[in-house]
């Protein structure tokens, strides 16, 4: 992969001094996935189904077609491929529709204090609407789920594991293969939240063999307001939906409807038409990069990275032996409000504060931190701008008596 | 002359008007194969008694436009005291007919010829195809039992 | 208004012959729109809040900024105005959250047959979960919801109105300005279904003092995978989300949360960030127009169709009264999915089906309806394009034996 | 020289490292105001004492950046002893020196002044404004009450 050459696609690297290292917030969006968008709003921007004209049957097409793009992408089929608003709306489907109708009270739930708020809240809705238990797998003292804290914290009563696949603070990848054989033992379903996993694995559910698993759209070279759930088949048909209205139904009578089948059953109202149309063009230039080569790519410039780091004084790293392409860490004493803005007249543009993590910076013991992010589109020499950036920053703040 | 008379042939509307084997059975010796378009409000249910390796009977009903209705009449009317093989052949070579790939002209789909203008208007191809899907799955279906 | 001037602002008018006469479906989309959400994607494609960085400051304010432009356009507060991914998702936020924690036993929730899909489905689970009643407004003979009809359901029991503010398939306009105040006399809320009302109307929530109002971005220029929920502030304040996760809570603990002001709590996760920005786009745009001036501009193309369909034989039109740019009919004995793809070789984009509404195509006494509906970029020419269809498709049914 | 020095003026720092007037009181004669900025997790609660048309104490506490609490310190010790309406100059003042607008150089804002880069960085205004904004909406609410 020749990141230098990759960033041509990419306009906005064009347009103007940029260091991105924001990734894990929101991916840049390549040309091809705008042309694609754009296609759809100048060449048949109209509504999907039912529509017999030809542009409408070329929407249906595309938008029909998307779907089976996205879910050979994760080898799942066409009906387990439900599109929603982002990860955060596909986890809370799982939690409110799954969860609330087969949790029971003195159930157990098992999370992570590594999960995105977006994973956490909906089940810590569903524990305190059934008097269900949220159970916390304990992290190892580097912060990770590890296969066996999962199973001392296993037990009989555990109905649901909702885990993270990649923490996006931390990078940890999460010893999913190992666990999830371990709760169906014990007949527990598996939640994934895979937002920060599809952009840089190739995700395989069968192999995987999850339950339910989401991901965003705009992490992975895609657009906003798309994000997938998957379910297996015989769940996401045994589950009721949580919105309803048009294009979700069959029959509809006064005082009685009847649903569609999976995915539909879970799609009221227009759908995200051209999301899901840019979406897929996101999952084939992704497939075309190849997500290993991503994330190895990705690692070779965070190894880099952490190694110029751990050799600078008031620089502390929370995850120097992450996996994945991501770095978390301070300037001791520096807020991280305060030290982004030395990297942004540097046109590094990275992240300060909580990350939508809470839990996992309380681990750590303070305030916030900041997260720099490494993606397809990164150098070596961003790495020594980034690097060299620290040390500078590291150096400013101290002289102005921080 | 407006394109859509390739569409609207005599055979079609005469099927469609004067549908044969229309009518479902309770009968548990049929198997049952119901396909709905959700993209346009089609919904055509098959059934289709087989005994010996003969398609023996075949009833349908549902509702839609022309082009769905009549093809299901049309598909009983072709189908029935066929050999089980020789239907999977008429139905895969129907199938690709309409769907503009290359396809057998020799095999008689009869009556079903009448569908080849519908590869002109794409948006109308499920209409023409709906029933003879549910068909194929009820080929399928014996032939996973017979197997 | 020149609507043939304006053709020129949608790109798709000028790469393709079309008659479009489905926007009550989906709007087509003005060059200006596209251009605003690619400024988005090429030049700050990038995360809203918490990013103290330049480009993602930006984002945060165009984001922001949209919103506001959003609100003003409909005369709400900042506050009041929430984003979701569409009409469909807005009502049903309505139901499920004010609607399952007011509605009780024995209550009474008046809606009509004219209600799309997506504002009669959630009242009908509503009602489904709570054992609340679900009262039918009867319509007069045109189809229509009066004033009259309207106080001979109302009760000290109703505790939800829910109506749309234009029929998507009749093209009426519900007497909400009478209804709302009698509707409140007796202390029900007042939930307004607006999809096809904003694209046409200047909306003023205050003045019409609904109690929620919801539309969609697509209907009214503005992209896919977005609509707007407006609430009261007292009721937003009163009411609890139902997706929880990101963005949407100021402190996360273990076992508990604390959830932001509205509107923040009820979008969780990142939001549809293009979207927002490309909808603000389509109000300005919208705004420059008119909505009365559009309005009055659809009127006369309506009638001047009706017109002439009348004198037609074998053709019915259902709503020959209606007061916007909607025609439903149906050409006697023909199926109209037959009937569309004439048009549809004539590149007149139409409608046909149910229209996500079947309530009111069963109280016609049909199978399906056509639907032809105006909006500004049509012209006199369009409908004698179109009329001349409707007489040609008629003899051609006719000569092939329907 | 980096941008950022024009940020992190020594007086700015003094105030970060050394806060006056820090710290909350459970005194009922005190408004309080408290404003989050949920777009950067700044949180500041500013408490004010008003007799006689004078600003007789201010208390500030919270969590952020440098910027953000040492504006509070800063505000704070300006506000203090000031007569109402010139306090509430003072405010407007301030709030249109940082968000670049037009603003009477002539009023002593005194340490405050520090805070004249901050319009450099768009980003910051929000950090420098909360604790400012905090205290208009007690001089808000205190002239509501005295109508
Ligand atoms: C009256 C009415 N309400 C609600 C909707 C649903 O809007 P959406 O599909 O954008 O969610 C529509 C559009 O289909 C509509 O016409
Ligand atoms: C691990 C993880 N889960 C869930 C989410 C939520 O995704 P979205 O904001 O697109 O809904 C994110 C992104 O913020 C994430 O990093």
């Amino acid at each position: 992969m020749d990141a230098h050459k990759l960033k041509l696609d990419f306009p906005i690297l064009q347009n103007q001094p940029l260091i991105y290292l924001d990734t894990a917030a929101s991916s840049l969006t390549p040309q091809c996935v705008i042309d694609t968008m754009n296609e759809y709003y100048t060449e048949y921007p109209v509504n999907v189904h039912r529509g017999v004209y030809q542009i409408s049957y070329k929407a249906t097409e595309k938008y029909t077609q998307a779907r089976q793009t996205i879910a050979d992408f994760i080898n799942a089929t066409f009906e387990e491929t439900v599109f929603t608003r982002g990860a955060s709306s596909a986890l809370n489907l799982i939690a409110t529709s799954y969860g609330l109708s087969h949790v029971q009270k003195d159930d157990e739930i098992i999370v992570s204090e590594l999960e995105h708020h977006s994973h956490i809240l909906p089940w810590q809705q569903v524990a305190k609407k059934t008097g269900a238990k949220l159970i916390y797998v304990p992290l190892n003292k580097e912060g990770r789920i590890t296969v066996e804290n999962f199973k001392r914290v296993l037990t009989d009563r555990t109905k649901v594991v909702a885990l993270t696949y990649i923490s996006n603070v931390m990078g940890y990848e999460t010893p999913l293969q190992e666990i999830i054989p371990l709760a169906h033992q014990k007949g527990a379903i598996v939640s994934v939240d895979a937002a920060q996993a599809a952009p840089h694995k190739t995700i395989d559910v069968k192999k995987l063999n999850c339950d339910f698993l989401a991901f965003s759209g705009h992490k992975m070279f895609g657009p906003t307001g798309i994000g997938v759930l998957y379910g297996k088949q015989k769940l996401l048909d045994s589950i009721e939906p949580i919105e309803y209205g048009g294009d979700m139904n069959d029959n509809v009578e006064l005082f009685d409807a009847v649903w569609k089948d999976t995915p539909y059953k879970f799609e009221t109202g227009t759908p995200p038409i051209a999301e899901a149309i840019g979406l897929a063009e996101a999952v084939r230039y992704l497939q075309k990069l190849k997500p290993e080569a991503i994330l190895a790519h990705e690692q070779k410039l965070k190894e880099l990275a952490v190694k110029a780091l751990l050799k600078l004084d008031g620089v502390t790293v929370y995850n120097p032996t992450s996996e994945t392409g991501i770095i978390n860490f301070n300037l001791d004493d520096v807020h991280p409000h305060d030290a982004v803005s030395f990297f942004d007249e540097d046109h590094i543009a990275m992240r300060a504060g909580h990350h939508c993590a809470q839990l996992i910076i309380k681990w750590l013991k303070v305030p916030a931190t900041l997260r720099a992010s490494f993606y397809a589109y990164n150098t070596e020499e961003d790495v020594k701008t980034f690097t060299d950036a620290v040390k500078k920053a590291r150096d400013f703040f101290t002289s102005v008596g921080f | 002359m407006h394109q859509l008379e390739n569409l609207y042939r005599q055979i079609i509307m005469d099927h469609y008007k004067n549908p044969r084997h229309k009518g479902l059975t309770d009968d548990k010796n049929y198997f049952t194969h119901h396909i709905k378009n959700p993209s346009c409000g089609d919904d055509i249910t098959i059934q289709t008694r087989i005994e010996n390796q003969t398609i023996k009977d075949v009833r349908h009903d549902g509702s839609g436009c022309s082009i769905c209705c009549s093809s299901a009449s049309v598909l009983a009317s072709l189908m029935i005291g066929k050999d089980i093989d020789h239907a999977e052949k008429l139905t895969l070579n129907y199938l690709s007919m309409i769907m503009n790939r290359p396809f057998d002209e020799d095999l008689d789909l009869d009556d079903a010829m009448a569908y080849q203008g519908v590869k002109q208007f794409p948006a109308r191809i499920k209409c023409a195809t709906i029933a003879w899907k549910a068909f194929e799955n009820t080929i399928k279906e014996w032939s996973e039992s017979h197997e």
